[in-house]
């Protein structure tokens, strides 16, 4: 039991400091504002560093999206990526002075609906398949309506849709976003702690033993890929308008697809904050990695070796490894490396 | 009429392609339970291989395939042995994410080496071609398909006329009971792998001949593997090459004879015809159930 | 028993999964040529037992020596070639290959010519597989994929073959059958552990007998004398 | 007095096999009925069949009235059947206590969440994992993650209980003890099939037995009917055997 109670209260301690950590770094982009400079605070922010953090809830979202999917039911999606940039055109055409012409909160309140839609829709038929035939199915519907949406003049074809630029709204982007973030936390929290969490961890741990008690697997399932599609969705709708450009490449890149995976998977697929945690250390390494200069090919390179890295040594994720004193240790290490070995 | 007869010529060569790229796939997955993401950047190492010998050493590119086989191969063997290994008996999930990290190194290695522009194979031979009944028929894509055919047959050879074919395909039925006649399973899975490789280097030289290359050309040739894996069923090489010729005929004629659809609309043809295929009939073509 | 050089010496032999030790301070002899029966209950850690003596299965602690050579957590292959063969339970043939494939490949590990007489033999002991050879085994019967799975140990002409539940789901007709070809099979000079959850068939079959119980060997001695043994009779023959 | 379960003339196929040849007998509420057969007899399947893990090939399952041959598990398993499985599936990263109350909370009882765990506590403490209730499942021995097995199942409050094997891999002593289990969770009301391919432990706390062989009903009536059915004695018992267990019937 000792190890449990140290544990216990390391991971109090470490949550209480993570949350401390996270309210300054969002408060302090406030000094940036002209209110503060005429109070004559110092601007601690500049603005590739609101960017960053933008993208940091951005991926918050997306990874805790991926994470009811892959982490809670135990369905590895390979496609989530999809929603994002459903999520993200869904906005473009509202708000597209030729289309739609709806005011951003109406762009940014629909961004979610149609992913949720599609994911029930497709979910039906793609959540009846299993293991690789589950991932590739869902890789490759994310590839397709990509390719659909590139082949679509409506939907702006290859050169993509411009939503209409917003001047000096880089700390209302930066808040919308860490909203959406918040929701997806809190949704991922209140899901865990409720009768369909336990349903859908249960689907996990063995779906037949789940469905002989008395859960309906395929609607739990349907369920939780159509509010994941929501969240990544909703993250897709907000960069549209921020980035004022989106196109396939942007909507539907197979970068986004892997990074939103391999920050929940690093962080604890799972968990409630292992997503997050993942999400601060995949995107403080990427930005200092990709930071010298051009040569992003060499954080590509980072990223896979840190894919199999992470696959190998933290497979449950860097919150499980501060879970107990005992995971520390490097025979559990060992233990780890021998299982997986042949 | 003349038209219908073109696509469909086209269509068997490019499955001709498919066949050889997916044959090496089809075995990482049947023998080893692997979905390998990695293996369109081996194909394109593979290609890049045959336009170093072709551009630097004025070798043609048929003459190089059985160099870039054993190259292929030895990278295989190595890559099982020191990384793949590692994640045999993981979930399944993991094994997807350590291939795709697979797949990012090898591709941003040929970033490195060789720079993003494209780079194509053009032996004297290679615009020439014959025409039969008013169909043409381009050589380099007719030896392609040649040397697609001959690569099932060596591995459909391999495993069921070998000793070490019969020892790959007792671990794929069970792998505790292959252990138990004294079957290295080490050794087996690297071998496969290697082997896969060396498909998988030899459909890359077949393609630099038929279409420029650049070092992110592979991603499309992995899941197209996949969906002609899953089309012809799991399991025999029989079945890769029947699902290999159908899904070059299906891509061929979707783009041309379906009105509406271009050229851009290859993944989205493929990936339609893999869903549609997934829920109607998981086990494929010529497959048992999975 | 003359101190006859032991063929396979098992000493202090713990192993287990996660869910605690399934088998603590087994200690085993086996004499060249006798058929040993090693009974007790389902779960009590046989096929464990086997499962390390094979080499498929880690041992936490103990050694196990055979012909002479330490085979403490060796690896299956070194096992297989150092003439221990193990049949495991549930047959697990290789379904998708024929029958003939399935016996070839207990010979896999052999360079020596006569896999041929072998296969023979093996034949000869169980005539019905003859006209089976072409079909694939996924495709025969219980009692067929047992004679099988026994004909595929035989062909690397093991000096000790173990045998892992062989009645498991066949008809008590098949059963006998089974048996019977296991005792010429010794009496042709292979020794043969038999694992067996029905206690009767085992101890009728053997010369010398091991009880099985909770990972422990709690009674060990001749077939005879452990037949008659009360606390083997109440707790497995329910008398 | 209507049947709670009744099975008319159900089979079952696996490619060539008939797993299940037109079995088919009632069950009354509280009985406690055990079925027997060697491995292969078609036993798991017939659970399986009336659970709707496998949907029969032909022939009728009703319960409470409600036809349930081609109803998916999550709508049986609300109609008021539990079971366990031989081979056990627990829900492995939860507790103990949590596995218990997943059941509460769907089933038949779907309980919310405060209510789950208690009665999670309740069905722990009668099959005897109450002292266990906050341990990882992963440290859980044979008897116990099968004790878990049969606590889930019954969380979900089901009118019938289906164990499948929970005796096997179990020495003399915890038998006895999973039968007092057993015979404390009828005597709360449950009607119980009690599958089983070990003819002494049946005996102990059936009151009636079908013998299942090759997919067919060889047999249905008392223990003692069954254990002098030429039959049965034939295809399964053996003469020995037979004789064995009527010395013991009468001793016991």
């Amino acid at each position: 039991m000792q190890a449990r109670l140290n544990g216990g209260r390391l991971r109090r301690l470490l949550l209480i400091v993570f949350g401390l950590a996270v309210v300054l770094v969002l408060l302090a982009p406030l000094t940036a504002t002209d209110q503060a400079d005429s109070l004559g605070l110092p601007q601690l922010v500049d603005r590739s560093q609101i960017r960053i953090l933008t993208t940091v809830a951005m991926f918050v979202v997306m990874a805790s999206g991926w994470n009811l999917v892959g982490g809670l039911t135990g369905y590895g999606s390979f496609g989530n990526v999809a929603f994002f940039g459903l999520g993200a055109y869904t906005c473009a055409v509202a708000v597209d002075v030729h289309r739609l012409h709806l005011p951003m909160g109406a762009g940014i309140a629909l961004a979610p609906l149609v992913p949720a839609l599609f994911a029930a829709l497709v979910g039906l038929p793609l959540l009846r398949l299993r293991g690789h035939y589950f991932a590739i199915a869902t890789l490759g519907t994310a590839v397709a309506v990509g390719e659909v949406v590139k082949n679509v003049d409506y939907l702006g074809g290859a050169t993509g849709l411009f939503p209409p630029i917003l001047h000096r709204a880089d700390l209302l982007f930066l808040y919308l976003m860490v909203g959406a973030a918040m929701l997806a936390v809190i949704v991922s929290g209140l899901i865990l702690r409720s009768r369909f969490g336990y349903g859908l961890i249960a689907i996990r741990e063995n779906e037949e033993a789940a469905s002989v008690i008395g859960v309906n697997t395929t609607a739990y399932k349907v369920g939780a890929f159509a509010v994941a599609a929501a969240l990544t969705g909703l993250a897709g709708g907000i960069f549209a308008v921020w980035n004022s450009f989106i196109n396939q490449d942007l909507g539907f890149s197979l970068d986004f697809n892997i990074q939103m995976i391999l920050m929940a998977v690093l962080g604890g697929a799972g968990t409630l904050f292992g997503p997050v945690l993942g999400v601060i250390v995949l995107e403080f390494l990427l930005q200092n990695l990709a930071g010298r200069g051009d040569v992003a090919v060499y954080a590509q390179i980072g990223l896979g070796l840190l894919l199999a890295v992470t696959v190998i040594f933290v497979p449950r994720g860097i919150v499980d490894f501060f879970g107990g004193a005992s995971r520390l240790s490097l025979a559990h290490l060992r233990r780890a490396l021998r299982e997986t070995g042949a | 009429m003349q038209l219908f007869l073109q696509q469909v010529v086209l269509g068997l060569l490019i499955g001709g392609i498919y066949v050889a790229v997916a044959l090496g796939f089809s075995l990482v997955w049947g023998i080893l339970n692997i979905v390998n993401l990695a293996h369109g950047a081996l194909v394109i190492a593979g290609a890049y291989l045959t336009w170093l010998l072709f551009a630097h050493a004025h070798v043609d590119p048929f003459l190089s395939l059985p160099i870039v086989a054993v190259a292929l191969f030895a990278f295989g063997y190595a890559l099982q042995r020191v990384l793949i290994n590692r994640v045999i008996r993981a979930p399944l999930f993991f094994t997807l994410l350590l291939t795709f990290g697979v797949n990012l190194m090898i591709v941003n290695a040929l970033l490195v080496l060789f720079k993003s522009d494209f780079r194509s194979v053009t032996p004297s031979y290679s615009g020439s071609g014959f025409g039969v009944a008013g169909v043409q028929v381009p050589y380099v894509r007719l030896a392609a398909l040649g040397v697609a055919a001959a690569l099932a047959a060596a591995v459909g050879w391999l495993l069921n006329r070998t000793r070490t074919g019969s020892a790959i395909q007792a671990v794929a039925a069970d792998r505790d009971a292959a252990r138990l006649v004294g079957v290295d399973l080490r050794h087996v899975y690297a071998l496969t792998f290697a082997v896969a490789a060396a498909c998988a280097g030899v459909a890359g030289g077949l393609i630099s001949t038929i279409q420029a290359i650049t070092p992110t050309a592979g991603e499309p040739y992995t899941l197209q593997a996949f969906v002609v894996v899953v089309l012809g069923g799991l399991g025999r090489v029989g079945a890769t090459v029947v699902g290999g010729l159908v899904f070059g005929l299906v891509e061929t004629l979707g783009q041309t004879m379906v009105p509406g659809l271009g050229a851009g609309w290859a993944n989205a043809i493929a990936f339609a015809l893999l869903v549609v295929v997934l829920v109607v009939r998981p086990q494929g073509l010529m497959g048992r159930r999975p | 028993m003359a101190e006859r050089p032991a063929l396979l010496k098992v000493r202090g032999l713990d192993a287990g999964f996660g869910a605690g030790l399934v088998l603590s301070g087994v200690d085993l002899d086996f004499y060249p040529g006798e058929l040993v029966a090693l009974i007790g209950a389902n779960g009590a850690g046989k096929s464990t037992l086997l499962g390390v003596l094979s080499g498929l299965v880690p041992l936490e602690s103990g050694r196990v020596t055979f012909d002479g050579r330490d085979l403490t957590n060796a690896r299956p292959e070194r096992v297989v070639a150092a003439g221990m063969s193990h049949v495991p339970q549930g047959r697990r043939l290789f379904g998708t290959l024929s029958v003939e494939k399935n016996l070839r490949l207990g010979a896999y590990l052999r360079r020596d010519g006569d896999v041929e007489a072998d296969l023979a033999r093996v034949l000869d002991y169980f005539p019905a597989l003859r006209d089976l050879l072409a079909r694939s085994a996924a495709t025969l019967s219980g009692g067929e994929q047992q004679m099988v799975a026994i004909g595929r140990g035989l062909m690397a002409r093991p000096k000790l073959l173990m045998i892992d539940e062989p009645s498991l789901g066949l008809s008590p007709k098949v059963v006998e059958r089974v048996i019977e070809v296991a005792q010429a099979i010794n009496r042709d000079g292979t020794s043969i552990l038999l694992v067996e959850q029905d206690v009767l068939l085992g101890l009728e079959a053997a010369d010398r007998g091991y009880v099985l119980e909770n990972g422990r060997v709690v009674l060990s001695g001749s077939a005879r004398e452990l037949e008659q043994d009360p606390e083997v009779r109440r707790a497995y023959l329910g008398l | 007095m209507t049947a709670l379960l009744s099975i008319d003339g159900v089979t079952k196929r696996f490619g060539g096999v008939a797993a299940l040849r037109a079995v088919s007998f009632e069950l009354a509420e509280g009985e406690i009925l055990g079925v027997i057969g060697p491995n292969g007899a078609g036993k798991t399947t017939l659970l399986n069949c009336i659970s709707g893990v496998a949907r029969p090939d032909a022939g009728s399952i009703t319960f409470d009235g409600h036809e349930i041959g081609h109803q998916r598990p999550h709508r049986i398993a609300r109609l008021g059947v539990g079971r366990t499985f031989q081979i056990v599936k627990p829900f492995a990263s939860m507790t103990v206590r949590e596995n218990a109350a997943v059941g509460a909370l769907f089933g038949a009882s779907r309980l919310p969440l405060a209510g789950a765990f208690a009665a999670a506590d309740e069905v722990l403490e009668l099959v005897g994992m109450a002292d266990k209730a906050s341990q990882p499942v992963v440290s859980l021995t044979i008897p116990d993650r099968k004790r878990l097995e049969v606590a889930r199942a019954l969380a979900t409050r089901p009118r019938l209980l289906l164990l499948d094997e929970v005796m096997a891999g179990l020495n003399s002593v915890e038998v006895d003890e999973a039968l007092d289990m057993v015979r404390a969770v009828h005597r709360s009301g449950v009607t119980i099939v009690l599958i089983e391919h070990v003819m002494r432990v049946i005996v102990g706390v059936c009151r009636r037995v079908v013998v299942l062989h090759f997919g067919e009903m060889l047999a249905d009536g008392t223990p003692d009917e069954v254990l002098r059915d030429p039959r049965v004695i034939e295809a399964y018992l053996g003469e020995k055997y037979a004789k064995r267990l009527q010395e013991a019937e009468r001793d016991g």
